[in-house]
């Protein structure tokens, strides 16, 4: 059940103790940035996938709340990790220790349970929701995490440590292979001796990475399960604004000569199956 | 005690709260927030006599304070709605008003001859800021004449309070509410959104997929008093004030301004509770005050230097 | 180096950012601030043929995102200004546009004539938001007919170039651009204020002693820009957007939208040397982007789903 | 010359450490607030009854700057007492330390020099703009402050050093003498040995009580200078927002059968003769 709650920013709870690039990072002022809230009533536990709104602004403007993916819950706290895009992530990170603000969620659905091994497929903060559903299935997974360069892969040495194998990719080459995540996939796939059609994709990252994804997932029959973006007003349903096209399985429905529908990511996703996506 | 229980027509609501339609789904959406029997009525989402799916994305965009909307008035239809969604809104001791729009004026009267003998829907809200496509895409709320006819067809149609929802893009608003009052109008919504538009400067394209879109919030706040009052000022029958409200402090603004009724919109994304928020608020002003009822409030402003 | 400089039917700018009407006195006010050569142009308080007092006060309002005005156009006078104003304005490299209004189309007319004659004068702006007092009332701009009269007159009486400058409180503003253009306009001027009330809820009275004031800032940009899309469609002549204008971002909006220039109002109240910020902002965007020469970007909007 | 600068929100440099009650006052999370800012660029020393607009918010809303007379410049400082009122002066309060912030002034005229002894009227948080006045010119005032109740009266220790002789009010009666502070100046007029009629009233405080004051100053033949308010847009004689109807003095604008003429109360004021104001 989600809820409507005020939080308080608190004392950083979630730095990554492992990852002392990854800790400066997030501790300068730089562009990644870590939240931890502190509830101020009770709250419903989240599942890895899913996210809350957060209010960014005091007055009028912003307006609306943001939506993000839940990045971890520790000592009653909830964890986010989020990268600086505009006003509304700007005026949060400019919130101190104490201040408080209202929150909605756990909104939406998770990450459907993996069976054995899985391939995570992270673009840049995407990162953030994928890593949650890591730690709660530990070494299980094949991670492909890519960025612009390096300053952009937060959380390396945690998401390497959560991995049973990780490979990175920056389009610079300043760290790990000079690559698109979704080509260092595609070379894994045909390469590796895993029986890897049995392997499920979890993925988190923009819509270009998204559709790349799809090619090589629709080609090779892999079910691939994809968080999704969409700008969103409420975050609850109500407002329509979030909406992705999905395509009618339902043969009573495809009678209508209808191959799509509209679903909300805020409710029917943001998780969707990525086979399922009308681009 | 105080009193906020207020009349729009025939209609009686146990406190002068709605929601505006579009901004609170078909009411379920927001049942796991709130208590749906403690609103004065509920307005659902626009409906028309067929599904639409709306527009592309992005349909949403923030702007100063406000927001731009293009959803393209996507909706499950007046059939589907009956079906699946009065089930659910029937259970609550609140009045159900539906919103409905049409391309034609067919299909706002087979819309509203079909939403008035569902039961459970207590009133209808005519949403008049759509072109008429049959007639050269004039916009049915900005032309006299298409807006009598339109709203004059659809009074033959139906006998439930009928609520016509003017659109804020004209130049006297006063004189387009009494055309609606003339041709058979209840009471008036005043404001619907006000056309906008919001550039990515580095795309050079529009942020929303339909290039314009529907600008709400409390930006707009300043605008709507001064239309719900202009309204107020033009015509007899009770007027539904809206655009902005984000708290108590707001709806009293419009209350004052002679209001009988006030809608909560964008409020409900930015906090799920807004609605509720604003009915203990009116409340708490009007006891602090010492005023004993609601009614004692509305229209009360008195200008200055007169 | 980028090219900044424009033209506006006759007048040649250096940049594109004006000073919107109202928003920078007589220009005297911010030469303490900024260095008046850098501007585009200076666009003066609204002048009528004789001096007014205005409003009482409260004259301003802080609205969320924006403000409302009633001044009530208080100015020394088309005389006073020639003789105060003008000469300290004279020592710039800037061209001035007198921005002016009237009571009846004769004051219009004299206004005009008057500060054609002066020396440093490069432009009118005629401000139409004005009721026609010798006819009913009617605002002239929100009336074709009277619009065309007015326009068509000061067209007669002057050689300047003439902009007029639109009011948004209209239906269809592309509809009166083009009665503008044709009574004879050399470009316009878009958005005025957008006319709203703030009303005390302890009070029950607008907070502005003239009850209702116009709307500016952040809150209408999306308004305006929709407006100066709508008009530069409509119309031939150069168009000068402005409402809400805070930044070069912002400014570039209306640019590619299709003004020809932009101005800056209510954001020299926010910082006085907003407008220079501006100016260096447009200049670095275009560096940014590759863009030689401004008049590369002006229109160049391109629509989605087109 | 005032200028448009970048000031840094600095600690404290204004507490009152004679006065521990306005101390506790200011320091909790009460309705004062003392705002110490650090210019980052190079500043024109303001004169007592100058003022400063300070932008009071981030984004857009609140939008315009807000009008604050100078209590202090201190250590390369500038020092500000304010009352939270609105939107505004809640956003200033929420403001931390090296929070920057957009300041434009010294603004306005100031107070007239003293010659001698002068009399200092304050209501509420008019005591703002007068402080640094009677700090520049110690032991000279006879000052008369009132407030609601106690708990307004802040930097009262403060005020009472300063002052020559200080007389206290407050509607209530939880301190000094219960009375309205005009009251309160008059009887020390009618029943004071000092010739008065020399003395000089500098005044500042809401509306009301400088109307009062007027009726006694007219009646008295005494020159009162008075600090007014009004709702400014710019601060810098631009919007014509601020008016303020002065009586026409000049004998030849008189012939226009003008009795007052608007003034910018940001620009020609914020002080005014007391006697020029037609209410
Ligand atoms: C379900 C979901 C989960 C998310 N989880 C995270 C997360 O864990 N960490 C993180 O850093 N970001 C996450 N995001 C993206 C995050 O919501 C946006 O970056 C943020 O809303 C931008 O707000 P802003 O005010 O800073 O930027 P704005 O000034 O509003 O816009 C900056 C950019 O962000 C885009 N944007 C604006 N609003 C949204 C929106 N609501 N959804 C998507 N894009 C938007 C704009 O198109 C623009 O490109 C998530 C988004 C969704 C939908
Ligand atoms: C020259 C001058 C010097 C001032 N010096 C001080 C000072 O030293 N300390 C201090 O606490 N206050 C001072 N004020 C008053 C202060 O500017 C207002 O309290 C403040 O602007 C309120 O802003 P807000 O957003 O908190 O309130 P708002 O939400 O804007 O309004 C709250 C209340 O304040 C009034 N108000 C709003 N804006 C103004 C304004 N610009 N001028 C006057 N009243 C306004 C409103 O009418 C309302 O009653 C001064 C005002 C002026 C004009
Ligand atoms: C996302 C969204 C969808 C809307 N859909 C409708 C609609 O279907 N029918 C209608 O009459 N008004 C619709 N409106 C207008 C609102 O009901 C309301 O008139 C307007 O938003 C002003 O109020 P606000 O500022 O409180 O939101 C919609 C508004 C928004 C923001
Ligand atoms: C205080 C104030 C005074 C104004 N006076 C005039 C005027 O005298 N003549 C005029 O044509 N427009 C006047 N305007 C309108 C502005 O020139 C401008 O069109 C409008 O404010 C929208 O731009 P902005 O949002 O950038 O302020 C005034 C605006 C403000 C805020
Ligand atoms: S964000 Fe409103 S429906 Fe999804
Ligand atoms: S505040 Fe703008 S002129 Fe005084």
């Amino acid at each position: 059940m989600p809820r409507v709650f005020t939080a308080e920013i608190a004392g950083n709870a979630f730095l990554p103790e492992k990852d002392p690039v990854s800790a400066e990072m997030l501790s300068q002022n730089a562009q990644f940035k870590l939240l931890t809230l502190k509830p101020l009533s009770e709250i419903t536990a989240p599942e890895p996938g899913q996210f809350y709104m957060i209010q960014a602004g005091t007055a009028n403007d912003p307006l609306l709340k943001r939506p993000f993916s839940v990045y971890g819950l520790q000592h009653d706290c909830l964890g986010f990790l989020y990268r600086i895009r505009g006003k509304g992530t700007l005026s949060l990170s400019q919130l101190r220790e104490g201040d408080t603000l209202q929150v909605v969620g756990p909104l939406g659905n998770s990450y459907p349970v993996p069976s054995g091994d899985f391939i995570a497929v992270a673009g840049g903060i995407g990162i953030a929701s994928l890593l949650p559903f890591m730690n709660k299935y530990k070494k299980r997974a094949y991670l492909f995490y890519g960025a612009m360069k390096r300053d952009e892969l937060v959380m390396l040495e945690e998401a390497r440590e959560l991995s049973k194998e990780a490979f990175f990719t920056t389009d610079d080459g300043s760290y790990g292979q000079k690559d698109l995540i979704t080509d260092a996939l595609r070379s894994f796939l045909s390469a590796s001796q895993i029986a890897h059609q049995a392997l499920r994709i979890y993925a988190c990252g923009p819509a270009p990475m998204l559709k790349a994804l799809s090619v090589i997932t629709n080609a090779g029959g892999i079910v691939c399960y994809a968080s999704l973006e969409e700008h969103m007003a409420c975050g609850i349903g109500a407002c329509l604004g979030c909406m992705v096209k999905v395509k009618i399985q339902k043969p009573e429905d495809r009678d209508k000569n209808k191959e799509w529908e509209y679903k909300r990511v805020c409710k029917e996703g943001p998780i969707f199956s990525l086979e399922d996506i009308k681009w | 005690m105080v009193n906020l229980s207020v009349t729009i027509g025939p209609l009686k609501l146990k406190n002068p709260v709605m929601t505006a339609s579009g901004t609170f789904g078909y009411g379920e959406e927001y049942a796991e927030y709130i208590d749906l029997n403690r609103l004065g009525a509920i307005v659902v989402k626009g409906l028309s006599i067929t599904p639409r799916d709306g527009n592309p994305t992005p349909r949403v965009v923030e702007t100063p304070a406000g927001m731009l909307n293009a959803i393209g008035l996507q909706n499950i239809g007046v059939r589907s709605f009956i079906r699946e969604k009065l089930p659910f809104l029937r259970q609550f001791d609140t009045p159900v008003i539906a919103n409905f729009f049409g391309d034609t004026v067919d299909e706002y009267v087979r819309a509203a001859v079909e939403l008035s003998s569902a039961e459970g829907v207590h009133a209808l809200e005519m949403n008049i800021s759509c072109p008429n496509k049959q007639e050269g895409w004039i916009v049915f709320g900005t032309n006299p004449t298409a807006m009598a006819e339109v709203v004059g067809e659809v009074r033959k149609a139906t006998n439930l309070p009928l609520i016509v929802k003017l659109t804020p893009n004209v130049a006297d608003i006063g004189c387009m509410a009494k055309v609606a009052q003339d041709a058979g109008a209840d009471a008036l919504s005043v404001i619907n959104t006000i056309t906008g538009m919001v550039i990515d400067i580095r795309k050079r394209k529009p942020v929303l997929a339909n290039n314009t879109g529907g600008l709400s919030g409390p930006a707009i706040r300043p605008i709507a008093v001064r239309m719900v009052w202009e309204t107020c000022k033009a015509v007899g029958i009770p007027v539904i004030g809206m655009g902005g409200i984000m708290n108590a402090r707001d709806a009293m603004e419009f209350l004052i301004a002679g209001a009988r009724s006030v809608a909560v919109g964008t409020a409900n994304f930015v906090d799920p509770v807004a609605a509720i928020a604003v009915i203990d608020g009116i409340e708490a002003f009007l006891a602090e005050e010492g005023i004993p009822d609601i009614n004692n409030i509305i229209g009360s402003l008195k200008l200055n230097g007169l």
